[in-house]
């Protein structure tokens, strides 16, 4: 068997699982990467019950908590990712800088590492043996359209302004809608949370309901499941302020339409997410796989990814692959000298533009929590159906 | 010509607004697919071009969409091909009497009337837990049937409702075996029928989403695929792949109807004396 | 094509659940006659007929044909035909096709079968429309399709179940001059199921009349129209009048009755004119009706309405008791 | 003998279809919905878990409420625009030709895509839609109407547009069949039209309607997609709880949520059925 | 129930597109006749019953009813009422509600409509089937319910469109007897569409001869089939030779012929048996067809079978000359 036969199937959500990739590691990896974009609950869905139906799972961090007990993945052997080291600090260690400190929820080094290649339960620090290897992560807040709010915004509290009556709108993946919830029950003063990524039965309620009376109320004009209906939502002007994803805003953006990935007072919600092997990988396939994560972390993807507003694991690495123009703007906060263009060639930004919330430390360094599975989980996923369906 | 009574007028209007109310949306996205390079899913238009159509043949960000077309067309024709076979049979045995055939057809009431959303559910329990793979040439070719079959099932009955047994009966008295009167009698008079079934067969398939939104497996159907892409895509390329299924459907009825026209042609080719006296 | 065969029904009988269709008839159907069997709607006929084509099963009692027992062979193996009321041309086949199908079903080859079949269309006269299919045709057109379909099998009887009803009357009259035009020539038996006496009357060489499932009475039809043996008969025939005569039913020909100055006082009920006659309608003194057949020209010697007075008289050798 | 026999092989693959693929299914969501199940797996159990909590939340209720409400006005309103339409195409177009013409005009968006049809109503709808832009600017109002999308209007909407020829085509197939001579039956007793649309055509009309009714009715319980779609998510019928609960592994839940479901669509089905005789119709 | 008004056709046409269905027609029917339309299908027979309905819309000319022209008033304002071909009863209506109908379209309460309905039943004989389903009846009593139904509005004309085809010919002759009774008894005006010319002349007052969209003779009945005018009436009619001689075409009834020792020599080319008569069909040397109607006695006193060679004679006297 030679490596140009080798198919790997690849799923994730359509955030990361572009063809631009596909086609990028048969040229230069020469194997057949198959690229197959699904909604997260179906990401999930596939992750934990249709093992045969993958090779490489393209999932988030939060996921794999769910997912990795299940035993359909199979740890990676750290001695084998050959920029191991580059990685940056918070899928390691949690941190960002030796002084930072670790955001509340399901921080990515929690669920990073195991014990052994057979062990179904996490380890606390580094092993040798990683479950997911990291590729992009991003810190997301509220969008907003400023041409329509004319106003600044500071607070989470704002998405529940009945000044925007109608107009706004919440994610409907009930795992990270229930984090941005809090973000705004918290800011609002409603509630203080121990651990919003570990909710109590009391605070799910709570939360729940505040977020229940605003919806009867006519706050929200639609939810969204993925990115791009956000996209639609904000640029065809039915809502003016949302928790929204960070392409999202670069989308609108590049239809030259104002948006605005407001930063907050009360920090951001962050997310991560990263490949994992299928326990059936094995032989030639498994050396490809190990092959594709390097060839990952080299940096092709991490600028391709970087230029649309995600961040790469490894940064360094991307930087080659950017124009300084787009590392100053992208990654360290600085103006544009000339204008930024995405990937596929749509202008995001003018020259003189800066980043919204600035640089990949600022940004980074503001992550109030992390998307979460909860040990109140079936719980809070009842209620968040009760809340969608009242 | 004769004058019209006034109820004529009114409902010739509400029948040509309910015509607009019908196509009014298709026209609508129709016309939003030849927004320019910068248009985008809403009015007002950003210039006229053709540029989302041929970007519907470039590769998109993400998903594939004419593996998904092709996916579709195969299991239509997979599924059209079942349907008429098994209906034809099903239709064949419940103008017999035969023990089961009241549950038989209750059955089959059933699976048009049951949420679709049920038979995915279904099926997709049953081969996880039996451990086989779902994938569209099964499950979802399963999934699809029990929404074509009662259909073309339904279509058999009304066939054979009219269909006159004397011609089985000559063609009996003719020395025709049960098969030869199947064969060379009953398939070429209901052949149009059968046309319409299989019509019916390919663009149930070609369009069911629901039953097979669970069943389909790793690859996506093209109906699959456009719903993902209503999630993905925020260009008009989804409207300009919508403007050319739309296309497609009419081309396929486009392509039944004048079979069938043709098929009566060749039959009326010699002159006719039908309705004279000797 | 050579004569026909003897047919013998034995005790057939034919039950459809409850209903009993057929009781038990016997009857001898001599080779090359034609065979009017006639009765009101739902008597059996059709019933019979299907029963020795084979289309029905035989619920008891035997068909015989040539001294077999055919009750059992399959409708193509017993050297009978069928035509059907409908004709049940195929509609997707040529007037050839159609008739070479039997042909076909036997796998004769092309060349040979439309020689046959062209032979038939021959004989019913009809090769010029040999292309066409059956929905181009006229009623009548049709008709000659299914015969020429029906004996292409070379049957030695021919069913033929309600044959004419589907034409208008003027249609219907030259068709039964073609039938028994054909029948003649080819001296074959044909059995011919209707319910029409005039049509039973103007081709049976034999009538067998059916009522309430079993055979009334059968025989030469001159013998059953100027004999009626039962009442049933009498009235189904027309033409005759059922009278009480001292305590006996007889039957009387309705123009062998005399309207004149003397005999039994009666009134005018209807006056129907049939053309050449006039029938009257009386009603006796003892509230019987009786019809009288009166000659055109006679009549309008002196014109009766509804309401007259009028005295019947007749020639009693004319009576003719019935069975009871 | 051999002619069930015959018979019996003859209906035999579609025996087996059904059999497999909708008498198997139910079985199992009837298993499974006693089951019980984690965040990612589930496991074989005995137990009413998932029915105590389905009949003990007042959500259930709500949910099952609106989707009555949604079946019911949507039949309301396809009735009445399905009947319209065969009338007039079967009443008061003249030529045979124009009939089916006309007919297959109806028919032809039945070809093509459901999902597409839905999406084409959102550009027309949105806030800045067509239909408010031409509302603004014929001065009818000043700000665009909020209601238009992401509302019950708009989900019901969607479900007219969609299954308004599911009534259309079984109505107009009965009304050909009435045979006209009844309505100059009618006209003859002195009936005026209006008369002899409520006491000749209706009646004689119903088990057309009756199949029309059981194709919207199911149709629309049975939805999903369109609820999600056109609402923006914000409204919920009981298909949208089940497909909500399969995308979060909750398939015991799901399944209990759908044998309930089953049931209520085939009772409402049974009592339609009582009304016509299918097979007859057809 | 009164008599019936004058019924005036004046150039009454009616056009189809490219096909004239009436072409102008003129008539005058008189008040309480009892009027049968006849002709070969298509001949525009309906189509001017319906006009006169008021079910088909006139094209030109009008309908004038005892003096006023009611040509666009609706059908139930005119004063007619129709009774159709295939009854057209209202299939989800009782009997007795069917009959009611028309009375409850005027709003009258149900226990008076349901009186009156019971009278129009008892009238027609069928009280005891008040209750059923149309579905639940004969042919014979479907008929009877229309009829009743028809009668209740109390037309002054009663417009029949093949009232019998639907029977079989054992109850035709029946209900053609009832009808012809009623029509008596009530005394209002019966126009009558058939194409069977025994039909017409059993229970015409009145014939009306229609062929290719206008009359071709109109009269009383006897008139009409003694004094064919034109060759097509006196082929339709039937009964009627129509012979070359000397150029012009004559008729000659068929009774007429005398089957001889002299006259002209012919060939028989089929018998048949008519009950009373025997229609013996002749080919003569000129090569034309002549019918021959012997009495049944006389014909079996030297019976003849086709092929025997025969003379034929007639008295010049009734010739009758035919218009070209
Ligand atoms: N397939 C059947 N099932 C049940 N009963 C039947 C069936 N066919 C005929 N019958 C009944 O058997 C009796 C005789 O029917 P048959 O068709 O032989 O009468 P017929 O003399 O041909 O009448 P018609 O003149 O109306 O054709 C009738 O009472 C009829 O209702
Ligand atoms: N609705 C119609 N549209 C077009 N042509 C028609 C229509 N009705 C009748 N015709 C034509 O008008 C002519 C006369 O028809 P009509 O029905 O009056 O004949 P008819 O004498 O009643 O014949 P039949 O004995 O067959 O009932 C025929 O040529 C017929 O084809
Ligand atoms: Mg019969
Ligand atoms: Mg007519």
């Amino acid at each position: 068997q030679e490596i140009k036969d080798i198919t790997l199937r690849q799923f994730g959500t359509g955030v990361s699982n572009l063809n631009e990739v596909g086609q990028k590691v048969k040229e230069d990896l020469g194997f057949t990467l198959e690229m197959t974009a699904l909604d997260s609950d179906s990401v999930t869905q596939r992750a934990a019950t249709q093992p045969d139906s993958f090779d490489i799972a393209d999932i988030e961090y939060w996921i794999c908590k769910k997912v990795w007990p299940t035993g359909n993945l199979q740890a990676m052997d750290v001695s084998k990712i050959k920029r191991y080291d580059q990685i940056v600090g918070i899928f390691k260690d949690g941190k960002l800088a030796p002084d930072s400190e670790i955001a509340q929820g399901t921080a990515p080094h929690t669920v990073g590492f195991v014990e052994g290649p057979e062990s179904t339960s996490f380890a606390n620090e580094q092993t040798n043996w990683m479950t997911l290897i990291p590729t992009i992560y991003n810190a997301d807040t509220l969008g907003i359209r400023p041409d329509l709010i004319g106003r600044p915004i500071e607070s989470w509290a704002e998405l529940l302004n009945p000044e925007f009556k109608g107009k706004a709108s919440i994610l409907d993946i009930s795992s990270i809608g229930i984090m941005d919830m809090a973000m705004v029950c918290e800011a609002m003063g409603e509630i203080q949370y121990a651990d919003k990524g570990n909710m109590t039965k009391e605070e799910i309620d709570k939360t729940i309901a505040i977020f229940t009376e605003a919806k009867r109320n006519g706050q929200f004009r639609a939810f969204w499941k993925t990115f791009d209906e956000s996209v639609n939502l904000m640029a065809s002007g039915e809502v003016v302020i949302q928790s929204m994803w960070s392409p999202a805003i670069t989308a609108v953006k590049s239809r030259g339409i104002d948006c605005v990935y407001q930063p907050l007072k009360e920090g951001y919600r962050s997310w991560g997410g990263g490949i994992g092997l299928s326990k059936s990988l094995t032989g030639m396939e498994l050396d490809a796989a190990y092959e594709y994560i390097n060839w990952y972390l080299d940096g092709w993807v991490g600028g391709f990814l970087m230029r649309q507003g995600y961040y790469s694991a490894v940064p360094e690495t991307s930087k080659e692959y950017m124009s300084a123009n787009e590392w100053g703007y992208w990654f360290e906060g600085k103006e544009a000298s000339e204008d930024i263009l995405s990937p596929f060639g749509d202008v995001l930004a003018k020259s003189g533009d800066t980043r919204d919330g600035g640089s990949f430390e600022e940004r980074m360094g503001s992550v109030a929590c992390w998307n979460a599975v909860m040990d109140e989980n079936q719980y809070m996923v009842r209620k968040w159906n009760e809340f969608i369906a009242s | 010509m004769e004058s019209r009574s006034r109820s004529f007028y009114v409902l010739a209007t509400f029948f040509a607004l309910f015509l607009l109310f019908l196509y009014g949306p298709t026209i609508t996205i129709a016309i939003l697919s030849f927004q320019g390079p910068q248009g985008g899913l809403t009015f007002p238009m950003n210039g006229v071009s053709l540029y989302w159509f041929f970007d519907l043949f470039e590769e998109q960000a993400v998903g594939d969409i004419w593996g998904a077309f092709r996916r579709s067309f195969g299991l239509g024709l997979m599924v059209m091909v079942t349907t008429v076979v098994v209906s034809v049979a099903a239709g064949l045995a419940f103008r017999k009497k035969f023990p089961g055939a009241g549950i038989l057809f209750y059955l089959a009431i059933t699976s048009l009337v049951i949420p679709s959303i049920l038979i995915s559910l279904g099926v997709g329990l049953i081969f996880q837990q039996l451990g086989l793979k779902i994938h569209w040439a099964t499950s979802g070719f399963g999934s699809q049937l029990t929404w074509t079959l009662p259909f073309g099932l339904l279509i058999m009955f009304a066939v054979f409702n009219r269909f006159d047994k004397s011609f089985e009966e000559a063609a009996r008295d003719q020395g025709a075996t049960a098969w030869q009167t199947i064969r060379f009698v009953i398939l070429p008079i209901i052949a149009p029928s059968l046309l319409g079934v299989a019509l019916f067969g390919f663009t149930l398939s070609y369009d069911e989403f629901a039953r097979t939104l669970m069943t389909a497996g790793s690859y996506n159907t093209l109906p699959l695929e456009i719903f993902g892409m209503t999630t993905n895509v925020t260009t008009p390329v989804i409207y300009a792949l919508g403007t050319l299924t739309t296309l497609f459907s009419f081309l396929i009825i486009g392509v039944f109807i004048l079979t069938v026209f043709f098929m009566q042609k060749r039959r009326s080719r010699a002159g006719s004396d039908a309705g004279k006296g000797v | 094509m050579g004569a026909g065969y003897d047919l013998e029904l034995v005790n057939l009988t034919k039950r459809y659940g409850d209903t009993l269709a057929v009781d038990g008839i016997d009857y001898h159907f001599k080779a090359g006659h034609y065979v009017c069997l006639l009765g009101p709607s739902g008597c059996g006929k059709s019933s019979t007929l299907r029963m020795i084509a084979g289309h029905e099963s035989v619920s008891s009692g035997s068909v015989v044909l040539d001294g077999f027992d055919v009750s059992h062979l399959p409708p193509a193996k017993r050297g009978t035909a069928m035509m059907f009321q409908n004709y049940a041309l195929f509609p997707h086949l040529s007037v050839r096709d159609n008739v070479a199908f039997s042909l076909r079903m036997k796998g004769i080859d092309k060349a040979a079968r439309h020689k046959k079949a062209n032979e038939l269309l021959e004989l019913v006269d009809m090769t010029k429309y040999a292309d066409r299919l059956p929905a181009q045709l006229s009623g009548g057109q049709q008709q000659r399709v299914a015969l020429a379909r029906a004996l292409v099998t070379q049957p030695k009887i021919l069913l033929l179940d309600e044959p004419l009803s589907a034409l208008d009357p003027f249609l219907r009259i030259r068709m039964r001059a073609e039938l028994k035009k054909l029948q003649r020539e080819l001296g074959i038996t044909f059995i011919h199921v209707t319910h029409g006496q005039d049509e039973a009357l103007a081709l049976g060489d034999e009538l067998v009349v059916m009522n309430n499932a079993v055979i009334e009475q059968a025989g030469r039809a001159r013998d059953v129209w100027a004999a009626p043996r039962t009442e049933f008969v009498a009235r189904f025939m027309g033409g005759h009048n059922v009278i009480n005569l001292a305590g006996s039913k007889v039957a009387l020909r309705a123009d062998d009755v005399i309207v004149g100055q003397e005999g039994m006082a009666a009134t005018v009920s209807a006056v129907e004119y049939q053309g050449g006659h006039v029938a009257l309608t009386t009603k006796t003194e003892t509230g019987e009706e009786v019809l009288a057949l009166v000659p055109e020209g006679h009549f309008f010697e002196s014109p009766k309405n509804p309401g007259d007075a009028v005295r019947l008289a007749w020639d009693e050798g004319r009576l003719h008791r019935l069975q009871a | 003998m051999t002619r069930s026999f015959t018979a019996w092989l003859q209906a035999a693959p579609l025996a087996i279809v059904l059999v497999g693929f909708l008498v198997a299914p139910i079985i199992m969501i009837v298993i499974v919905s006693f089951w019980g199940a984690t965040e990612w797996s589930i496991y074989p159990a005995f137990q009413f878990d998932n029915y105590a909590y389905l009949f003990s939340s007042e959500v259930t209720y709500r949910v099952f409420f609106a989707t009555f409400k949604y079946a019911f006005i949507t039949w309301a309103f396809t009735l009445s625009i399905g009947f319209t339409v065969a009338y007039f195409l079967a009443f008061h177009v003249r030529t045979q030709a124009m009939q089916i013409a006309l007919f297959l005009l109806c028919t032809i968006p039945f070809w093509t895509s459901n999902i597409i049809r839905m999406i084409s109503w959102i550009p027309f709808l949105g806030r800045n839609g067509i239909a408010n832009q031409t509302l603004i600017s014929w001065g009818i109002i000043d700000e665009p109407l909020e209601w238009l999308l992401y509302s019950d209007f708009s989900v019901i909407l969607a479900f007219v547009h969609l299954y308004t020829l599911f009534m259309v085509v079984p109505i107009f197939n009965t009304m050909m069949r009435i045979d006209k001579s009844l309505i100059e039956a009618a006209y003859d007793n002195g009936a005026s039209a209006m008369q002899t649309l409520w006491h000749v055509i209706v009646p004689l009309t119903k088990p057309g309607i009756m199949i029309g009714t059981i194709f919207v009715v199911t149709l629309v319980m049975g939805d999903f997609i369109t609820v999600r779609f056109m609402s923006g998510s914000q409204k919920a019928n009981v298909g949208r709880l089940i497909s909500n609960d399969i995308g979060l592994l909750q398939y015991p839940s799901a399944s209990a949520t759908a044998v309930v479901l089953l049931c209520t669509v085939l009772i409402v089905i049974a009592v339609l059925l009582r009304f016509v005789n299918i097979r007859k119709e057809l």
